[in-house]
């Protein structure tokens, strides 16, 4: 695969920029900034950068709960983004979604659903919209292991199959549903070979490898954008934190395990896959990441300076 | 303005065939809408004049397809989604509530849906409980959602051109027992407001707020009353959400004599928050406890005599009204 | 296969009797004699005679709005059947159910559903139930080709192969749902191939065949006895009436078509194979013809003198 | 009879430990209620206690395994399903109403469907629109239902135990925002019947009919009110289908003022057919109009001043019933 240093390097930026953007997230947690809960990305970087890389500003993307990576990868501003979580009136939703609801419908980002599965369809639904304008978007559809347990993404694989619709799922098996191993509460092997079934692509990808989930979604892309209807990409990947912040269940996985996967850290990996090509230098590297590191802390600046909201607006946006 | 003769099923098919005339991004899919024109014909022809990508024929996927009809409606289109009876809504709750419902607010009023689903409600065909139910209260109970019970030709088409305009999702349910019921259309184009109850016959004595078939038996009613000197104004809300309520609590204060009837279960559905609302704000000119009439509180069984027995009728509704106006003050 | 004289008999015999009940429906409904509507399974009788054949009574069976055929060959009762369908109170619902609801607890008939897909759940339950109770029944979810595509088919199938409970999937793939040609709403070359996703067994059989699909359920159904969990059986077949009595929607097929897969006839081919194999005479073949015919009759005459339920029985049986 | 001090949860979770302890056929299921013991922490201990067997950790897919609860339920089980969110239950709306309730029915008493399904409802933990739900008005509307609504671990346990015992399908709703309230229970066994309100406070001036986790905001409202020589009365249904109308309307004509408070929307919910049922029986009894609480009908916001502002509590109910206490008969 031939990817131009800027490329990588914007890759490596943003998996960078969604790690030290939830870190900060558990801080502002820990200190009590933020009201409920959020679900953290860290560790799986690789999956929403890797195929957001493959897409353009206009296409569409539909994410999960664990959803600040999608946003990240599809052009959210952290700023807007921070102050949601947060739940101050300058964040994406003015403080009504919180984390588990982040849009931007202008970055082509079209929202999260705290229900597992609830967006398979809508995602659906959009590249369904998309073949009827008849323009040359595709609408990428991330979801979790335990999702794909939902019929709705039978029902909606079926239609997106049949009419060939412009979509791609990206399944992101991070080994767990909550506290479920996936393997205990799913009897396929492979969550992608349901591929198989509908006649359509269906790949397995080292989801701790942006450069293969970029490839993957590349050409699951190209296929979309000829009319050729759906892939399914799963991205075998793990989350390094507990279910949601502040949660440390134990009891169903173990150190060793969480270890042997940091091992294969999609950032560190990168980077020094970038060092050793000469793609990226030592102080380049430092420099960016001090501009990532500034940027976060800029959003929890603004996300505490920002007003919470006003109890008018408690009755606004029910209706258009 | 000159006026045709039309039943419901025609006027609600006018109404979409103008709607889709008139904006490219209306689209209309359920199950066999297409080739088969729809089990209660509504969308019959369609295909023919609007072709396959306008007119789409889903697999038995409800949960699916209107989850992907939200979708769409996200993204610039406006669908018209038909679940041939409301009792298969059960299975695309979650799309309706969690997705369509609720998306705007908890994007902070980024997200439009403008969606419309149509569906079908009412008792009376012997078809046993799982196609014969009215289960549109629950979608009333959902801030975010709209909800229209037309009752007749002209409001139908009124109303569900305003349904397809409305930027928000609206459940347009259809009475599968008036489908035939005909009444005047104006010849040219008009729209009725969603949110505007209508009194479809001035009375001063007893006010009947009757919703979707119910209005017709109301206005029976009204007639039989009529006879015996009763003298009855019937007002049908057309939308339940939002409620005119000042329409209504107009003709209660008015009377100080009310009934409610609608055709889905009697407990815990919408004659209870229309008697509560009218109980609210008229309650000092009741003259008399409200009468909610609904259907049975029983799964809706397929015997006819049985059927019979758990559906409201004029005939619920002569006796209520006859004892309203004995009823001390 | 080796299939004693008797036990052919008695298959013919039931697929005789529920085209002579359904016939017999078909002029009540002409008549006037019923309320509402019913779902023929006439043309489809080889899939469900050849399904049951292969059970025992303690066994379950879940049906569909097209379950008379599945009634009769799990043993109910064409009287208390007719009775239903006329909505009188010797029905098996006491006329509260009609056509599309008949059940037989005693018979292991769990009962029909019109919520198409509706009893897929009930019969994976019935499957998790027989597992927890320890017994050695199993249990056969009869389901179309429309239904197929419904999410909870996917949802079950998946735990029904996670807790290798005893479920044997039989899809009668009688060409159409409604007015939809399967193929045009199924992105799938066969159904029952989602069984591969799965890692369970799919086949897919002749459903004209009585003998193929009873060969077909007796491997399903040993497999789950032993404990090895479900399967799916595709019977392919085809509806030789409209989708309901009184249905005469046009366009979606053809007359040829229809005589096409009326030279396969399930019943006429059976009649002749065994009298060619001697195993049946031309006497014998009449006497149980007139004997079926006698007592469809009577189920019609029990139906006809059977009072509607008294109003009072309205409020009955909402709750235990 | 000896009691000990105990949360809601650890109540219910006894409950269900000694009807598993009693009944063979009871058994758990749900979405991380055995190795996690459950998000809400009820389960917790039960695999230990009873095995894999009878303590299931079931995929993420609610229409399925509701619908496996069912037909476990029709052949001999006594399943108690966890829908760890109310909010999901949108997902397994056709199991629960048009195969479990509608079953017995529509096979003429046949089938019997001895299942449990908890479920949580409430706001106040921040976290927005679709956790946050209390859409039991719902089920209420089902005949063929139950619904159970506990307010305090002595109910909790009582009711628990009898709905598992119930052979018909129960819906239990636990309000997360009480799982720690603690109370009395007694040591020895003990059952409550479905379809029995309670008074929680005798009272002479006003009606407080409260449900859920408004019982124990009405009880602080009474207190408060009580200092300024208001006399409060608080009724429980503590079930809503079947629900002890005699009870209600007792307490109603006795004081004449009567307030309804619950958790869910507004709008067409609780409130409307409790209060409906109130005005047709107590009418003449009512020195004011019945107010009604409820949650504001707006989806629930995730932001804190925002959350807050839909949440019906204590502040609200003294402020009804001082509006009531100066309301001119
Ligand atoms: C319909 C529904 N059921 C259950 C839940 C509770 N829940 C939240 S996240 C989660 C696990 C999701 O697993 P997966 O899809 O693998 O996503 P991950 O959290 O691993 O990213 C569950 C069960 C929910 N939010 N929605
Ligand atoms: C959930 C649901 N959606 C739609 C319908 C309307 N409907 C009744 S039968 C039917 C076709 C079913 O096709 P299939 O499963 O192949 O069964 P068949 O009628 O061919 O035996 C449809 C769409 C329904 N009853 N339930
Ligand atoms: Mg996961
Ligand atoms: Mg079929």
């Amino acid at each position: 695969m031939n990817i131009d240093r800027e490329a990588l390097t914007e890759m490596y930026r943003q998996m960078l920029t969604i790690r030290r953007f939830e870190e900060a997230i558990e801080d502002v947690y820990r200190r009590g900034l933020m009201p409920g809960l959020a679900h953290l990305y860290i560790g799986e970087e690789a999956v929403a950068v890797g195929a957001c890389a493959a897409l353009e500003p206009r296409d569409y993307i539909t994410s999960t709960h664990r959803g600040h990576g999608h946003c990240i990868a599809k052009g959210c501003r952290l700023n807007e983004m921070m102050a949601e979580v947060m739940g101050r009136v300058d964040g994406y939703c003015r403080g009504k979604g919180g984390s588990m609801h982040i849009a931007d419908f202008e970055a082509g980002m079209l929202g999260a659903s705290g229900i597992v599965g609830g967006m398979i369809g809508v995602a659906a639904g959009a590249a369904l919209s998309i073949k009827l304008r008849g323009t040359d978007q595709v609408t990428v559809c991330f979801f979790g292991d335990g999702a794909s347990n939902q019929g709705v993404l039978y029902e909606t694989m079926n239609m997106a199959a049949l009419w060939k619709t412009p979509l791609i799922y990206v399944c992101e098996n991070n080994q767990f549903g909550e506290y479920s191993p996936w393997k205990d509460v799913t009897a396929s092997e492979r969550i992608a070979s349901l591929a198989d079934h509908f006649h359509i692509p269906g790949v397995v990808v080292d989801g701790m490898d942006v450069l293969a989930v970029l490839e993957a979604t590349q050409t699951a892309v190209e296929r979309a954008r000829k009319g050729d209807g759906p892939s399914i990409i799963e991205a075998v990947t793990y989350r390094y934190r507990g279910h949601h912040v502040g949660d440390v269940k134990p009891d169903y996985r173990t150190e060793e395990e969480l270890e042997d996967w940091k091992k294969r850290d999609t950032i560190q990996r990168l980077r020094d896959q970038m060092m050793k090509d000469n793609v990226l230098s030592e102080e380049e590297a430092v420099a960016l990441e001090q501009e990532v590191q500034r940027q976060v802390d800029e959003s929890v600046e603004f996300g505490k300076s920002s007003p919470l909201p006003s109890v008018e607006e408690v009755t606004d946006h029910v209706y258009a | 303005m000159s006026t045709r003769e039309m039943s419901i099923r025609d006027a609600i098919r006018e109404g979409l065939r103008e709607e889709m005339n008139r904006d490219q991004n209306v689209f209309v899919m359920g199950e066999n809408v297409a080739g088969a024109g729809g089990v209660f014909k509504v969308t019959q022809g369609l295909l023919q004049e609007f072709g396959p990508q306008r007119v789409i024929d889903t697999p038995i996927a409800e949960e699916g397809f209107v989850g992907m009809a939200v979708g769409a409606a996200l993204t610039g289109m406006r669908p018209v989604v038909e679940i041939m009876f409301c009792d298969f809504i059960t299975l695309a709750m979650d799309p309706i509530i969690n997705q369509a419902a609720h998306v705007r607010y908890m994007t902070g009023g980024q997200a439009t849906v403008p969606l419309t689903i149509r569906t079908t409600l009412g008792a009376g065909r012997s078809a046993a409980s799982q196609h014969s139910q009215s289960i549109h209260a629950w979608f009333c109970h959902i801030p975010g959602l709209k909800v229209v019970v037309p009752s007749s030709p002209h409001d139908a088409k009124g109303l569900i051109k305003s349904a397809i305009r409305d930027d928000n999702t609206v459940m347009f349910f259809e009475d599968k027992m008036i489908y035939d019921l005909k009444g005047p259309v104006p010849e040219e184009e008009y729209l009725l407001p969603l949110g505007q109850a209508e009194v479809k016959r001035v009375g001063e004595d007893v006010t009947v707020i009757a919703t979707s078939r119910l209005v017709q038996e109301a206005l029976s009613a009204a007639d039989q009353l009529s006879e015996s000197g009763i003298s009855v104004e019937v007002v049908d809300p057309r939308t339940l959400l939002p409620l005119d309520k000042e329409t209504l609590l107009k003709s209660a204060a008015k009377t100080g004599r009310v009934i409610v009837a609608d055709g889905g279960y009697r407990s815990y559905g919408v004659t209870g928050e229309i008697a509560s609302v009218i109980m609210e704000d008229a309650f000092y000119h009741l003259q008399a406890p409200i009468i909610r009439i609904g259907a049975a509180d029983v799964p809706v069984p397929f015997s006819k005599p049985l059927e019979d027995a758990t559906i409201p009728t004029a005939k619920h509704i002569v006796e209520a009204a006859r004892r309203l106006m004995t009823e001390e003050a």
